[in-house]
């Protein structure tokens, strides 16, 4: 993809205006994409990212669907296999349960099923996360999750920049990629440069630079890491952090490289402990670094409980900054 | 299959007061939920459903206790009708231990064994199936209970209202489907949902009985209400509701209603179910200016108590996060 | 909505004899396949159309080169008669490279981008939603092109069958829908499986043209298609046809088959497609033994040379196997 | 859960006929209990588990459902809130992704979000795995997927014993438990005690004891590992399989214990290798035993592609014998 030209000044925008203007600019550059889903036009989009593209692109573009996951999830796959760009978003991810099979029996198998007579370009975007004490059903983190299955794409944009560049290159790319935006990112404010586009979707990005240890990232987690990061930089630790950006396929050679510097890792995942990326970001350090390591790989997770409403007991679920600094500190005084 | 009526007899005082004030009820707890969620104490996802009380207060008269209740994240006037308490529907906005599901749910998912009540579920369409399966239960153990499963006309578009209609009416089980349809799921109106926008129409196919009920007319869902779960009770197999109403208010408290006009609003709202029904009231001669001011009197004082309730009740200790995860007893 | 026609004209003799050929070659290709699946030399999960040619056969004649088509794991039939070769689905079901989907995806997967044919699929219903896409495809591209979706009557039960054609009917998309009721869903009886087994009138619920087909005669299925597709491609949105007909082989080649009795199969053969209609053709003078004797030739050596093909075929070499899932190509 | 007493003698039956016989013997024990599914009656069940039932217990116990995995799923939680035992029958993983979200947001929630005022005793089986050439939309392994969810139960019957005892603990079990029988194991044939009941469904179980490697896997691969096993002792290699048997909650104490003692370990899971149960089990064992290794951990995995149907390649895409044992080979080479 076009990497960024230096010069032309930059913007402040928040997250949410940033996908809003990679979609715009995605409509106009090509007749092929349109965007369907649950309330993206007369809503404006339940996060509010669409406003304003319906009264720019009219109905045919800005589709709002009916409340029926799936098929509008598979219609997105057939759209994709008819020659058409889809972009289809599903509100959260929660709801993305309802579309799984589509995903997951169609959307990641035809292209090899079929011996690589069809692909389907297909884009799904969805809302992720907690921390909005949304309760049980509405506050899952599966991107991880979804990083299981072979056959789709998952990226997690992270920055103001990943969110306004990585829609673009995943509508260039001719598999179905999953965009995983974390709800608490889209009131976020940051500068990018006025003329920003497209980012690459393949690479890990050191987010911090450090020597003592590797915080590995990704998504609604980052800011967070970040902090920490700084924080115990007043302890001495200089941690670097690590935006693992795609979860699927993840960046080993960025993962590994930072993890031979440092030979320490702690992974941040707002998924659930078992199962998740975390494990996976573990176990490749295992395979492929483990004569480097000072001490074992440490990881903070979500707590394995549906995220509870209640604002003391949802924070107490979640990664938070003073977990990652203690399991930092604990890392630090592990090795022998 | 419709036998929708219009105007059904005024009932006794007492119990015309009943629902008056059961309507009232719900409008003033929840104008004071939308107060506290601009004061911050309530938080997350707060879905009101002023302007339908009538539905939760009709269709609660039909049941027994032993009835059970599927409701939707739009659930604190089911709640209230179906008898839980204020304070603890309170609290649990509050995110309370004293909550009725311990401040774990919030607004959407208030639960309680006691009426058997089986949650507000904030996944559209996701408690359909779960009525159909206590229906089954209690089929099975014979029991002559009715579940009542509310739910959005938004929810009909989904595969699991499809689903759910069939597998109750191919195995005549005892649930009462009660469709709210307010015209909008969110921002989408109907006839951008269905391609068929006769909802009660749509159900009658699935081979149930179905009526399309004025659902501001909280004497129309009572005696439509009974209707269903009498034929319910006598082994006929689920009933459909589709009870016709409009929420006052913006979907939630971050919707900025882009999609529908004041105008639209203002003329629902002269059709009010509380309005309406005062007024029909008054003309019987069942209502006077005292008697109104004595049960908002009483409300005032419930939602009060509810609210004081809530204000003392305890946070749950950090340390019960992950209790309940799993039923704690030797299960193995 | 209903149209049903019985009996539409003979077609002049040439058709005639395409119809009977398209079904005897499927026939005859499939009892090939049982055969070849006892030798095994087919491995997996194999669905045989047997008894229900005159569907695909039928259907195919009102499409075009440009139409889509998206069928289920019983989709022998419909890959044929699309005009896919006969040697690159044997080769597919033998798992070789010169398989249609290159030995990759078997009975259950025939792909094949030539004719627009986008699979087989196996997961019953996981077809109708990609149908509709397409359709939205063609509809935005502003193709007059048909996309014909082929399931079982058991898909109807499915969430997505209701959430496909509401979507399609709201938004009038050129997608054709093609119902093949042969009464059972694996062992499932459709009255165990409905509650309302009128399919073509559950269709028309969602304002959707629908039709109830006689799918043992080849004329009343092609002259339902062309009704269909003709409707459709002049922008009138889906049409549903229900094509009423039996399987005479079991549901796949491990059933024992303990759900229906040897009359009832017995009673539906004598009614099988390609023995009435070559029997009307004889009445009609347009068959003879040498004409029926030159068919079965014709059709034998086809099903031999694409055996023949399909043995010759080489195998995919191991160390493909982790092409193609992601497009080759520098993507970023 | 009752322990198996000596005496009695044995029997010996396949796999299929000891779920049958768990089955029967629930219907019979408790009246609460039904068993729901496609085809479980008339048809005999899609894999022939359930053949006889319905002649046995009538249409009201072991009931046919139309094909709607969503609603059957769910009223089988309905039903479980509502006073009965049900035990849904979902042919095979495959299908479940259109159940999903019901599990997700329904069984795995409704306990912890209600205050625990609500128990769901719901028991749902389905056949899993790949190996029969069925291609990649019925070749699914998922189970490990599944332990990701807090709230619900996962086990791994690999044995006859344990396709004889496991239903009656997890119909024992107040909370959702899943069953997934690797279809590859039906006709598996063994010997069990006459009086074979319940077993229990927390701890691990060392199949084979040895104390060069550990090799830690489940279900359908079981038998694999223990061949290669076998294989390996002939070398001189002397390796001990743990048989995981419950996914969701792991036994921690046995995977552990067991590494500590032979300080290598390679997990052999058919899930594909990328976030599965087999970068959890590493994640743990890095976590909890790193400084008693001597090697890295490694996994034989599935290949990350849709399983294809040609025998020869979807042999190549699961794991089999062969590799594990040149990983085992590999591992006890890789010491430094
Ligand atoms: C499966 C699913 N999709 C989307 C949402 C987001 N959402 C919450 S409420 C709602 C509208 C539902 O409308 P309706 O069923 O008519 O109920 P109403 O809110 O009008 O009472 C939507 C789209 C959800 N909660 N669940
Ligand atoms: C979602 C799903 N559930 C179950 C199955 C197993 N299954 C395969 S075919 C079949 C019967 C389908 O019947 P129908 O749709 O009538 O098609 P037919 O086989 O009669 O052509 C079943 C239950 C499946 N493939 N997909
Ligand atoms: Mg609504
Ligand atoms: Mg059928």
């Amino acid at each position: 993809m076009t990497a960024h030209a230096a010069g032309g000044g930059t913007i402040a925008l928040t997250y949410r205006e940033a996908v809003r203007a990679a979609l715009r600019e995605a409509l106009e550059a090509d007749p092929r994409v349109f965007l369907m889903g649950e309330d993206v036009g007369r809503y404006g989009g339940c996060y509010a990212v669409s406003t304003g593209l319906l009264a720019d692109f009219g109905p045919e573009r800005i589709r709002d669907t009916p409340l029926s996951e799936s098929v509008f999830v598979g219609a997105g796959i057939g759209a994709a296999l008819g020659g058409m760009r889809p972009i289809v978003e599903v509100m959260t991810v929660n709801f993305s349960l309802l579309a799984i099979d589509q995903i997951v029996n169609n959307a990641a198998t035809i292209r090899h099923m079929s011996g690589g007579q069809f692909s389907i370009p297909l884009v799904i975007r969805m809302a992720t996360g907690g921390g909005k004490q949304l309760a049980a059903q509405h506050s899952h983190s599966l991107e991880g999750w979804y990083a299981h299955i072979p056959g789709i794409r998952v990226v997690t944009p992270a920055t103001i920049a990943d969110a306004r560049g990585m829609l673009a290159s995943a509508l260039a790319c001719p598999d179905p990629v999953l965009i995983f935006e974390n709800a608490l990112l889209y009131n976020e404010k940051g500068e990018i440069p006025a003329d920003a586009g497209a980012v690459d979707i393949d690479r890990a990005a050191i987010r911090r630079p450090g020597s003592d240890v590797s915080l590995i990232t990704y998504g609604g987690s980052l800011g967070k890491t970040l902090t920490a990061a700084e924080s115990l930089a007043g302890q001495g630790i200089e941690a670097e952090v690590v935006d693992l950006r795609t979860l699927r396929p993840l960046d080993d050679a960025t993962i590994l490289d930072s993890v031979r510097r440092t030979r320490r890792a702690v992974i941040v995942d707002e998924g659930w402990r078992s199962v998740g990326i975390a494990a996976e970001v573990m176990a490749r350090i295992m395979e492929q670094a483990f004569y480097d390591l000072d001490a074992p790989v440490a990881r903070v997770c979500s707590e394995e409980v549906p995220i509870p409403y209640a604002r003391h007991l949802e924070a107490a679920a979640l990664p938070q900054t003073d977990k990652i600094i203690r399991a930092v500190e604990h890392l630090m005084g592990s090795h022998d | 299959m419709t036998q929708s009526e219009k105007g059904p007899a005024m009932p006794d005082r007492a119990h015309a007061l009943d629902l008056l004030r059961g309507m009232i009820r719900i409008r003033r707890f929840e104008e004071k939920c939308a107060e506290l969620y601009s004061a911050m104490k309530i938080r997350g996802f707060l879905h009101l459903c002023i302007g339908e009380e009538a539905i939760p207060v009709g269709v609660m008269q039909a049941l027994t206790p032993q009835d059970a209740i599927v409701a939707t994240y739009r659930e604190h006037g089911h709640a209230l009708a179906r008898g839980m308490s204020a304070g603890a529907v309170m609290a649990e906005m509050y995110g309370k231990v004293g909550g009725c599901s311990r401040g774990r749910g919030g607004s959407m998912h208030l639960f309680d064994a006691a009426t058997r009540f089986y949650g507000g579920n904030a996944i559209v369409g996701g408690g359909l199936p779960l009525a159909v399966g206590l229906g089954l239960a209690d089929r099975m153990q014979e029991k002559a209970n009715v579940t009542a499963c509310f739910f959005g006309e938004g929810a009909v578009a989904e595969g699991e209202f499809h689903e759910s209609m069939n597998l109750a009416a191919l195995w005549r089980l005892p649930v009462l489907f009660l469709c709210e349809n307010n015209l909008y799921a969110m921002g989408t109106a109907l006839q951008l949902s269905e391609s068929n926008t006769d909802i009660h129409e749509k159900a009658a196919g699935y081979g149930v009985a179905s009526e399309a009920v004025d659902g501001m007319d909280v004497l129309a869902v009572e005696a439509a209400a009974r209707r269903a779960s009498d034929a319910i009770r006598a082994g006929k197999g689920p009933y459909f509701l589709e009870l016709r109403t409009y929420r006052f208010r913006p979907h939630s408290m971050f919707d900025p209603e882009l999609y529908r006009d004041k105008d639209e609003i203002e003329a629902w709202k002269r059709r009010g179910p509380i309005v309406t029904f005062s007024g029909h009231l008054r003309d019987a001669g069942l209502l006077d200016d005292a008697a109104l001011a004595s049960i908002e009197a009483e409300v005032e004082r419930e939602v009060d108590e509810a609210v004081a309730f809530a204000e003392a009740s305890d946070w749950e200790p950090v340390g019960d996060l992950t209790r309940d995860v799993y039923t704690e007893e030797d299960a193995a």
